[in-house]
Protein backbone atom coordinates (compact mmCIF):
# COMPACT_ATOMS: atom_id res chain seq x y z
CA UNK A 1 0.00 0.00 0.00
CA UNK A 2 1.25 3.16 -1.23
CA UNK A 3 0.91 5.79 2.00
CA UNK A 4 0.47 8.68 -0.28
CA UNK A 5 0.19 9.04 -3.95
CA UNK A 6 -1.08 11.74 -6.69
CA UNK A 7 -3.82 10.70 -8.19
CA UNK A 8 -5.29 12.14 -12.17
CA UNK A 9 -8.83 10.93 -11.65
CA UNK A 10 -11.24 11.06 -9.43
CA UNK A 11 -11.28 8.22 -6.74
CA UNK A 12 -13.21 6.17 -4.27
CA UNK A 13 -11.49 6.82 -0.45
CA UNK A 14 -13.27 3.64 0.78
CA UNK A 15 -10.84 1.05 -0.24
CA UNK A 16 -8.07 3.12 1.25
CA UNK A 17 -10.10 3.02 4.88
CA UNK A 18 -10.43 -0.18 4.33
CA UNK A 19 -6.47 -1.16 4.62
CA UNK A 20 -6.12 1.36 7.56
CA UNK A 21 -8.47 -1.11 9.37
CA UNK A 22 -7.31 -3.48 11.93
CA UNK A 23 -8.73 -4.84 15.35
CA UNK A 24 -6.71 -3.04 17.11
CA UNK A 25 -7.45 0.20 16.36
CA UNK A 26 -10.75 1.73 18.00
CA UNK A 27 -10.79 5.26 15.97
CA UNK A 28 -10.44 6.41 12.67
CA UNK A 29 -10.35 10.30 11.62
CA UNK A 30 -10.72 11.63 7.78
CA UNK A 31 -10.31 14.78 5.99
CA UNK A 32 -11.52 15.53 2.82
CA UNK A 33 -11.00 18.63 0.71
CA UNK A 34 -13.42 19.52 -1.85
CA UNK A 35 -13.38 22.42 -4.45
CA UNK A 36 -15.32 25.47 -3.02
CA UNK A 37 -17.19 27.70 -5.75
CA UNK A 38 -15.82 31.04 -4.27
CA UNK A 39 -12.31 32.24 -3.65
CA UNK A 40 -11.68 35.49 -1.89
CA UNK A 41 -14.72 36.56 -3.10
CA UNK A 42 -14.75 35.63 -6.62
CA UNK A 43 -16.83 32.87 -8.15
CA UNK A 44 -14.60 29.64 -9.14
CA UNK A 45 -15.40 28.04 -12.14
CA UNK A 46 -12.62 25.43 -11.66
CA UNK A 47 -9.15 24.49 -11.05
CA UNK A 48 -6.19 22.83 -11.85
CA UNK A 49 -3.76 21.17 -9.91
CA UNK A 50 0.05 20.54 -10.92
CA UNK A 51 2.76 19.30 -9.08
CA UNK A 52 6.23 18.33 -8.71
CA UNK A 53 5.39 14.47 -9.09
CA UNK A 54 8.45 12.99 -7.92
CA UNK A 55 9.27 16.07 -5.18
CA UNK A 56 5.27 15.36 -4.17
CA UNK A 57 5.64 11.90 -3.63
CA UNK A 58 8.78 11.61 -2.00
CA UNK A 59 7.69 14.63 0.36
CA UNK A 60 4.27 13.11 1.10
CA UNK A 61 5.96 9.43 2.58
CA UNK A 62 7.75 12.02 4.47
CA UNK A 63 5.74 13.58 6.15
CA UNK A 64 3.28 9.98 6.87
CA UNK A 65 6.53 8.31 8.10
CA UNK A 66 6.80 11.57 10.68
CA UNK A 67 3.33 11.36 11.59
CA UNK A 68 4.10 7.86 12.56
CA UNK A 69 6.70 8.72 14.83
CA UNK A 70 5.14 11.77 16.30
CA UNK A 71 1.68 10.34 17.06
CA UNK A 72 0.39 7.28 18.65
CA UNK A 73 -1.11 5.79 15.38
CA UNK A 74 -1.59 2.43 13.70
CA UNK A 75 -1.51 3.99 10.24
CA UNK A 76 -1.96 7.06 7.81
CA UNK A 77 -2.83 7.57 4.33
CA UNK A 78 -3.08 10.79 2.05
CA UNK A 79 -4.35 10.95 -1.54
CA UNK A 80 -3.98 14.03 -3.60
CA UNK A 81 -5.51 15.26 -7.17
CA UNK A 82 -3.49 16.16 -9.99
CA UNK A 83 -5.30 18.33 -13.32
CA UNK A 84 -8.27 19.32 -13.37
CA UNK A 85 -11.21 20.11 -11.09
CA UNK A 86 -14.60 21.41 -10.99
CA UNK A 87 -16.36 22.71 -7.89
CA UNK A 88 -17.56 20.00 -5.16
CA UNK A 89 -15.09 17.27 -6.33
CA UNK A 90 -12.76 15.41 -3.68
CA UNK A 91 -8.80 17.44 -4.10
CA UNK A 92 -7.27 16.01 -1.11
CA UNK A 93 -8.18 13.03 1.17
CA UNK A 94 -6.32 12.00 4.47
CA UNK A 95 -7.42 8.86 6.70
CA UNK A 96 -5.57 7.56 10.21
CA UNK A 97 -6.55 4.87 11.94
CA UNK A 98 -5.37 4.73 15.72
CA UNK A 99 -6.52 2.82 19.11
CA UNK A 100 -7.46 5.92 20.08
CA UNK A 101 -9.45 9.26 18.99
CA UNK A 102 -7.21 11.83 20.37
CA UNK A 103 -3.90 11.06 18.02
CA UNK A 104 -6.22 10.17 14.89
CA UNK A 105 -7.45 13.59 15.04
CA UNK A 106 -4.17 15.10 15.90
CA UNK A 107 -2.54 13.44 13.25
CA UNK A 108 -5.10 13.79 10.44
CA UNK A 109 -4.74 17.24 10.99
CA UNK A 110 -0.86 17.64 11.09
CA UNK A 111 -0.65 15.85 7.89
CA UNK A 112 -3.16 18.11 6.26
CA UNK A 113 -1.65 20.78 7.38
CA UNK A 114 1.86 19.54 6.30
CA UNK A 115 0.81 18.34 2.65
CA UNK A 116 -0.24 22.24 2.34
CA UNK A 117 2.08 23.87 3.53
CA UNK A 118 5.29 21.22 2.00
CA UNK A 119 4.42 19.66 -0.66
CA UNK A 120 5.12 21.25 -4.27
CA UNK A 121 1.50 21.10 -5.67
CA UNK A 122 0.27 24.42 -7.38
CA UNK A 123 -3.90 25.23 -7.24
CA UNK A 124 -4.60 27.40 -10.71
CA UNK A 125 -8.23 29.11 -10.26
CA UNK A 126 -10.31 30.11 -13.14
CA UNK A 127 -13.04 32.42 -12.40
CA UNK A 128 -16.13 33.47 -13.70
CA UNK A 129 -15.08 36.90 -14.45
CA UNK A 130 -12.41 35.12 -17.13
CA UNK A 131 -9.50 35.79 -14.99
CA UNK A 132 -7.27 33.21 -13.33
CA UNK A 133 -4.12 32.59 -11.08
CA UNK A 134 -1.67 30.65 -9.34
CA UNK A 135 -2.10 30.28 -5.82
CA UNK A 136 0.88 31.14 -4.14
CA UNK A 137 0.40 31.73 -0.73
CA UNK A 138 2.45 34.43 1.45
CA UNK B 1 29.17 20.94 -17.85
CA UNK B 2 24.95 21.78 -17.90
CA UNK B 3 22.11 21.85 -15.57
CA UNK B 4 18.44 21.26 -16.17
CA UNK B 5 15.79 23.96 -14.70
CA UNK B 6 12.18 23.00 -14.12
CA UNK B 7 9.21 25.56 -14.18
CA UNK B 8 6.10 25.25 -12.10
CA UNK B 9 2.61 26.92 -11.83
CA UNK B 10 3.53 30.78 -12.56
CA UNK B 11 7.42 30.20 -13.38
CA UNK B 12 6.11 28.06 -15.73
CA UNK B 13 3.57 30.21 -17.23
CA UNK B 14 6.25 33.38 -17.24
CA UNK B 15 9.24 31.14 -18.71
CA UNK B 16 7.05 29.79 -21.16
CA UNK B 17 8.55 26.58 -21.24
CA UNK B 18 8.42 23.38 -18.42
CA UNK B 19 12.81 23.21 -18.12
CA UNK B 20 15.40 23.97 -19.96
CA UNK B 21 18.95 23.00 -20.24
CA UNK B 22 21.93 25.81 -19.51
CA UNK B 23 25.37 25.93 -18.25
CA UNK B 24 26.45 24.94 -14.38
CA UNK B 25 26.09 27.97 -12.53
CA UNK B 26 28.54 29.17 -9.98
CA UNK B 27 25.36 29.35 -7.35
CA UNK B 28 21.69 28.39 -6.82
CA UNK B 29 21.38 32.29 -6.02
CA UNK B 30 22.91 33.46 -9.01
CA UNK B 31 21.08 31.25 -10.69
CA UNK B 32 17.62 32.16 -10.04
CA UNK B 33 18.76 36.15 -10.46
CA UNK B 34 19.62 35.26 -13.90
CA UNK B 35 16.46 33.32 -14.85
CA UNK B 36 14.61 35.91 -12.84
CA UNK B 37 15.95 38.68 -15.34
CA UNK B 38 15.48 36.43 -18.62
CA UNK B 39 12.29 35.70 -17.53
CA UNK B 40 10.74 38.34 -15.90
CA UNK B 41 9.53 35.99 -12.50
CA UNK B 42 7.58 38.27 -10.32
CA UNK B 43 8.79 36.01 -7.52
CA UNK B 44 11.91 36.68 -4.93
CA UNK B 45 14.32 33.96 -4.36
CA UNK B 46 13.24 34.25 -0.31
CA UNK B 47 9.73 33.53 -1.03
CA UNK B 48 11.22 30.23 -2.98
CA UNK B 49 12.36 26.58 -1.90
CA UNK B 50 14.94 24.81 -3.99
CA UNK B 51 15.30 21.57 -5.21
CA UNK B 52 17.75 19.43 -6.40
CA UNK B 53 17.31 16.00 -8.28
CA UNK B 54 14.03 15.69 -6.44
CA UNK B 55 14.86 16.42 -2.96
CA UNK B 56 14.82 20.19 -1.03
CA UNK B 57 18.13 21.44 -0.78
CA UNK B 58 19.87 24.95 0.68
CA UNK B 59 20.09 27.41 -0.95
CA UNK B 60 24.06 26.94 -0.17
CA UNK B 61 24.12 23.48 -2.05
CA UNK B 62 26.52 23.88 -4.67
CA UNK B 63 25.07 23.50 -8.09
CA UNK B 64 26.22 19.80 -9.38
CA UNK B 65 27.24 18.99 -13.27
CA UNK B 66 23.85 17.34 -14.30
CA UNK B 67 21.42 18.01 -11.89
CA UNK B 68 18.23 18.72 -12.27
CA UNK B 69 17.14 22.08 -10.51
CA UNK B 70 14.05 23.11 -9.77
CA UNK B 71 12.72 26.56 -7.74
CA UNK B 72 9.80 25.47 -5.57
CA UNK B 73 7.19 28.57 -5.80
CA UNK B 74 4.77 28.82 -2.60
CA UNK B 75 2.88 25.39 -2.51
CA UNK B 76 -1.12 25.92 -2.18
CA UNK B 77 -2.27 21.93 -2.18
CA UNK B 78 -4.85 20.84 -0.35
CA UNK C 1 -32.35 14.04 6.64
CA UNK C 2 -32.21 12.96 9.65
CA UNK C 3 -28.62 14.76 11.79
CA UNK C 4 -28.44 11.63 14.54
CA UNK C 5 -30.09 8.44 14.35
CA UNK C 6 -29.47 5.13 16.08
CA UNK C 7 -29.22 2.27 13.85
CA UNK C 8 -29.50 -1.67 14.45
CA UNK C 9 -27.81 -2.58 11.82
CA UNK C 10 -24.41 -2.22 10.05
CA UNK C 11 -24.45 1.12 8.00
CA UNK C 12 -22.58 2.63 5.03
CA UNK C 13 -21.71 6.31 5.70
CA UNK C 14 -20.92 7.28 1.86
CA UNK C 15 -24.74 8.53 1.28
CA UNK C 16 -24.61 10.28 4.88
CA UNK C 17 -21.33 11.99 4.06
CA UNK C 18 -23.06 12.83 0.33
CA UNK C 19 -25.77 14.84 1.86
CA UNK C 20 -23.59 16.89 4.13
CA UNK C 21 -21.99 18.28 0.95
CA UNK C 22 -22.04 21.90 -0.69
CA UNK C 23 -20.78 23.44 -3.34
CA UNK C 24 -19.18 26.01 -0.36
CA UNK C 25 -17.66 24.12 2.00
CA UNK C 26 -14.28 23.37 1.39
CA UNK C 27 -13.18 21.13 4.20
CA UNK C 28 -15.29 17.73 6.02
CA UNK C 29 -14.01 16.20 8.60
CA UNK C 30 -15.31 12.89 9.83
CA UNK C 31 -14.62 10.23 12.87
CA UNK C 32 -15.47 6.55 12.78
CA UNK C 33 -15.34 4.67 16.00
CA UNK C 34 -14.31 1.01 15.74
CA UNK C 35 -14.88 -2.24 17.62
CA UNK C 36 -11.60 -2.91 19.32
CA UNK C 37 -10.47 -6.54 19.78
CA UNK C 38 -8.81 -5.74 23.58
CA UNK C 39 -10.38 -3.70 26.51
CA UNK C 40 -8.04 -3.11 29.40
CA UNK C 41 -5.98 -5.92 28.55
CA UNK C 42 -8.82 -8.33 27.85
CA UNK C 43 -9.86 -9.78 24.39
CA UNK C 44 -13.06 -8.69 23.52
CA UNK C 45 -15.23 -11.28 21.81
CA UNK C 46 -17.86 -8.88 20.57
CA UNK C 47 -20.22 -6.42 22.48
CA UNK C 48 -23.90 -5.00 22.46
CA UNK C 49 -24.78 -1.68 22.76
CA UNK C 50 -27.89 -0.77 24.39
CA UNK C 51 -29.83 2.75 24.19
CA UNK C 52 -32.45 4.46 25.80
CA UNK C 53 -33.93 5.39 22.06
CA UNK C 54 -36.15 8.52 22.47
CA UNK C 55 -33.94 10.38 24.75
CA UNK C 56 -30.79 9.49 22.85
CA UNK C 57 -31.96 10.79 19.70
CA UNK C 58 -33.61 13.79 21.18
CA UNK C 59 -29.83 14.17 22.97
CA UNK C 60 -28.02 13.63 19.96
CA UNK C 61 -29.95 16.06 17.99
CA UNK C 62 -29.49 18.76 20.48
CA UNK C 63 -25.59 17.96 20.38
CA UNK C 64 -25.53 18.83 16.48
CA UNK C 65 -27.34 21.58 16.69
CA UNK C 66 -24.93 22.99 19.79
CA UNK C 67 -22.80 22.06 17.43
CA UNK C 68 -23.74 24.26 14.46
CA UNK C 69 -24.59 26.92 17.21
CA UNK C 70 -20.75 26.96 18.60
CA UNK C 71 -18.80 26.15 15.44
CA UNK C 72 -18.46 27.58 11.96
CA UNK C 73 -19.57 24.73 10.00
CA UNK C 74 -21.85 24.38 7.52
CA UNK C 75 -23.50 20.39 8.24
CA UNK C 76 -23.02 17.89 10.80
CA UNK C 77 -24.31 14.21 11.42
CA UNK C 78 -23.65 11.08 13.61
CA UNK C 79 -24.93 7.76 13.44
CA UNK C 80 -24.77 5.22 16.54
CA UNK C 81 -25.14 1.80 16.45
CA UNK C 82 -27.37 -0.54 18.95
CA UNK C 83 -27.75 -3.87 19.11
CA UNK C 84 -24.69 -6.51 18.82
CA UNK C 85 -21.21 -5.79 17.24
CA UNK C 86 -18.09 -7.96 15.91
CA UNK C 87 -14.54 -6.66 16.57
CA UNK C 88 -13.68 -4.81 13.18
CA UNK C 89 -17.24 -3.36 12.85
CA UNK C 90 -18.01 0.69 13.08
CA UNK C 91 -19.67 1.69 16.13
CA UNK C 92 -20.34 5.44 15.55
CA UNK C 93 -19.76 7.62 12.81
CA UNK C 94 -19.01 11.17 12.81
CA UNK C 95 -19.15 13.67 9.90
CA UNK C 96 -18.96 17.46 9.74
CA UNK C 97 -18.82 20.10 6.20
CA UNK C 98 -17.76 23.57 6.68
CA UNK C 99 -15.88 26.37 4.63
CA UNK C 100 -12.75 25.76 6.56
CA UNK C 101 -10.95 22.71 7.74
CA UNK C 102 -10.34 23.81 11.46
CA UNK C 103 -13.93 24.23 12.24
CA UNK C 104 -14.74 21.12 10.89
CA UNK C 105 -12.02 19.55 13.15
CA UNK C 106 -13.06 21.13 16.13
CA UNK C 107 -16.61 20.20 15.76
CA UNK C 108 -16.03 16.53 14.89
CA UNK C 109 -14.02 16.05 17.45
CA UNK C 110 -16.85 18.03 20.05
CA UNK C 111 -19.79 16.27 18.77
CA UNK C 112 -17.79 12.88 19.63
CA UNK C 113 -17.13 13.75 22.95
CA UNK C 114 -20.11 14.88 23.74
CA UNK C 115 -22.13 11.93 22.49
CA UNK C 116 -19.53 9.78 24.47
CA UNK C 117 -20.74 11.65 27.21
CA UNK C 118 -24.61 12.51 27.38
CA UNK C 119 -26.13 10.20 24.81
CA UNK C 120 -27.99 7.54 26.63
CA UNK C 121 -25.93 4.64 25.24
CA UNK C 122 -24.22 1.71 26.75
CA UNK C 123 -21.74 -1.14 26.22
CA UNK C 124 -21.89 -4.18 26.81
CA UNK C 125 -18.27 -6.25 26.34
CA UNK C 126 -18.33 -10.09 26.19
CA UNK C 127 -14.36 -11.28 27.14
CA UNK C 128 -12.94 -14.28 25.78
CA UNK C 129 -12.39 -15.34 29.41
CA UNK C 130 -16.50 -16.34 29.87
CA UNK C 131 -16.98 -12.80 31.32
CA UNK C 132 -19.03 -9.93 30.40
CA UNK C 133 -19.32 -6.46 31.72
CA UNK C 134 -21.43 -3.21 31.32
CA UNK C 135 -19.32 -0.08 31.26
CA UNK C 136 -20.08 2.80 33.59
CA UNK C 137 -17.36 4.85 33.32
CA UNK C 138 -16.33 6.93 36.42
CA UNK D 1 -51.63 7.80 41.12
CA UNK D 2 -48.46 6.05 39.70
CA UNK D 3 -45.19 6.50 37.39
CA UNK D 4 -43.49 4.03 35.21
CA UNK D 5 -40.13 3.21 35.78
CA UNK D 6 -37.25 2.21 32.98
CA UNK D 7 -34.19 0.40 33.71
CA UNK D 8 -31.54 0.07 31.09
CA UNK D 9 -27.61 -1.57 31.44
CA UNK D 10 -26.18 -2.96 34.78
CA UNK D 11 -29.56 -1.70 36.22
CA UNK D 12 -31.80 -3.39 33.86
CA UNK D 13 -29.92 -6.53 34.49
CA UNK D 14 -30.10 -6.36 38.42
CA UNK D 15 -33.91 -5.34 38.39
CA UNK D 16 -34.62 -8.23 36.34
CA UNK D 17 -37.05 -6.36 34.31
CA UNK D 18 -36.39 -3.68 31.87
CA UNK D 19 -39.73 -1.48 33.43
CA UNK D 20 -41.86 -1.57 36.30
CA UNK D 21 -45.08 0.48 37.41
CA UNK D 22 -44.96 1.96 40.54
CA UNK D 23 -46.63 4.17 43.37
CA UNK D 24 -46.48 7.82 42.31
CA UNK D 25 -42.75 8.60 45.05
CA UNK D 26 -42.12 11.40 47.05
CA UNK D 27 -39.59 12.68 45.41
CA UNK D 28 -36.99 11.18 42.67
CA UNK D 29 -34.15 10.51 45.25
CA UNK D 30 -36.46 8.48 47.68
CA UNK D 31 -37.72 6.52 44.86
CA UNK D 32 -34.25 5.46 43.54
CA UNK D 33 -33.22 4.54 47.13
CA UNK D 34 -35.66 2.52 47.98
CA UNK D 35 -35.13 0.82 44.21
CA UNK D 36 -32.13 0.39 45.02
CA UNK D 37 -32.17 -1.38 48.44
CA UNK D 38 -35.07 -3.20 46.75
CA UNK D 39 -33.05 -4.64 43.45
CA UNK D 40 -28.82 -4.37 44.99
CA UNK D 41 -28.38 -1.61 42.28
CA UNK D 42 -24.52 -1.35 43.34
CA UNK D 43 -24.58 2.60 41.62
CA UNK D 44 -25.25 5.47 43.80
CA UNK D 45 -27.41 7.87 42.79
CA UNK D 46 -24.57 10.76 42.70
CA UNK D 47 -23.46 8.91 39.41
CA UNK D 48 -26.30 8.78 38.10
CA UNK D 49 -28.73 10.90 35.84
CA UNK D 50 -32.43 10.98 36.14
CA UNK D 51 -34.84 11.58 33.31
CA UNK D 52 -38.35 12.19 33.33
CA UNK D 53 -40.79 11.94 30.06
CA UNK D 54 -37.52 11.96 27.75
CA UNK D 55 -36.01 14.57 29.06
CA UNK D 56 -33.29 15.56 31.45
CA UNK D 57 -34.49 16.54 34.40
CA UNK D 58 -32.68 17.85 37.57
CA UNK D 59 -32.46 15.65 40.69
CA UNK D 60 -35.02 17.98 43.12
CA UNK D 61 -37.65 17.66 39.93
CA UNK D 62 -41.08 16.89 41.13
CA UNK D 63 -42.55 12.92 40.10
CA UNK D 64 -45.38 13.65 38.11
CA UNK D 65 -48.53 11.91 37.76
CA UNK D 66 -47.61 9.18 35.07
CA UNK D 67 -44.82 10.04 34.22
CA UNK D 68 -42.24 7.65 32.65
CA UNK D 69 -38.77 8.29 35.02
CA UNK D 70 -35.54 7.17 33.74
CA UNK D 71 -32.68 6.40 36.29
CA UNK D 72 -29.49 6.95 33.51
CA UNK D 73 -26.13 5.34 34.62
CA UNK D 74 -22.63 6.54 33.57
CA UNK D 75 -22.95 6.04 29.45
CA UNK D 76 -20.24 4.63 27.28
CA UNK D 77 -21.51 4.73 23.73
CA UNK D 78 -18.39 5.93 21.19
Amino acid sequence: MTRFALSDAAFDPAPLRRRLQSPQAGAFASFEGWVRDHHAGRAVLGLRYEAYAALAEAEGLRIIAEATRRFDIADAACVHRVGGLAPGEMAVWVGVSAAHRGPAFDACRWILDEVKSRVPIWKHERYADGSSDWLHPE
Amino acid sequence: MSVTVLYFASLRDAAGVASETLPLPASLPALYENLREKHGFSLPAQRLRVAMDGEFVDWNAAPREGAEIAFIPPVSGG
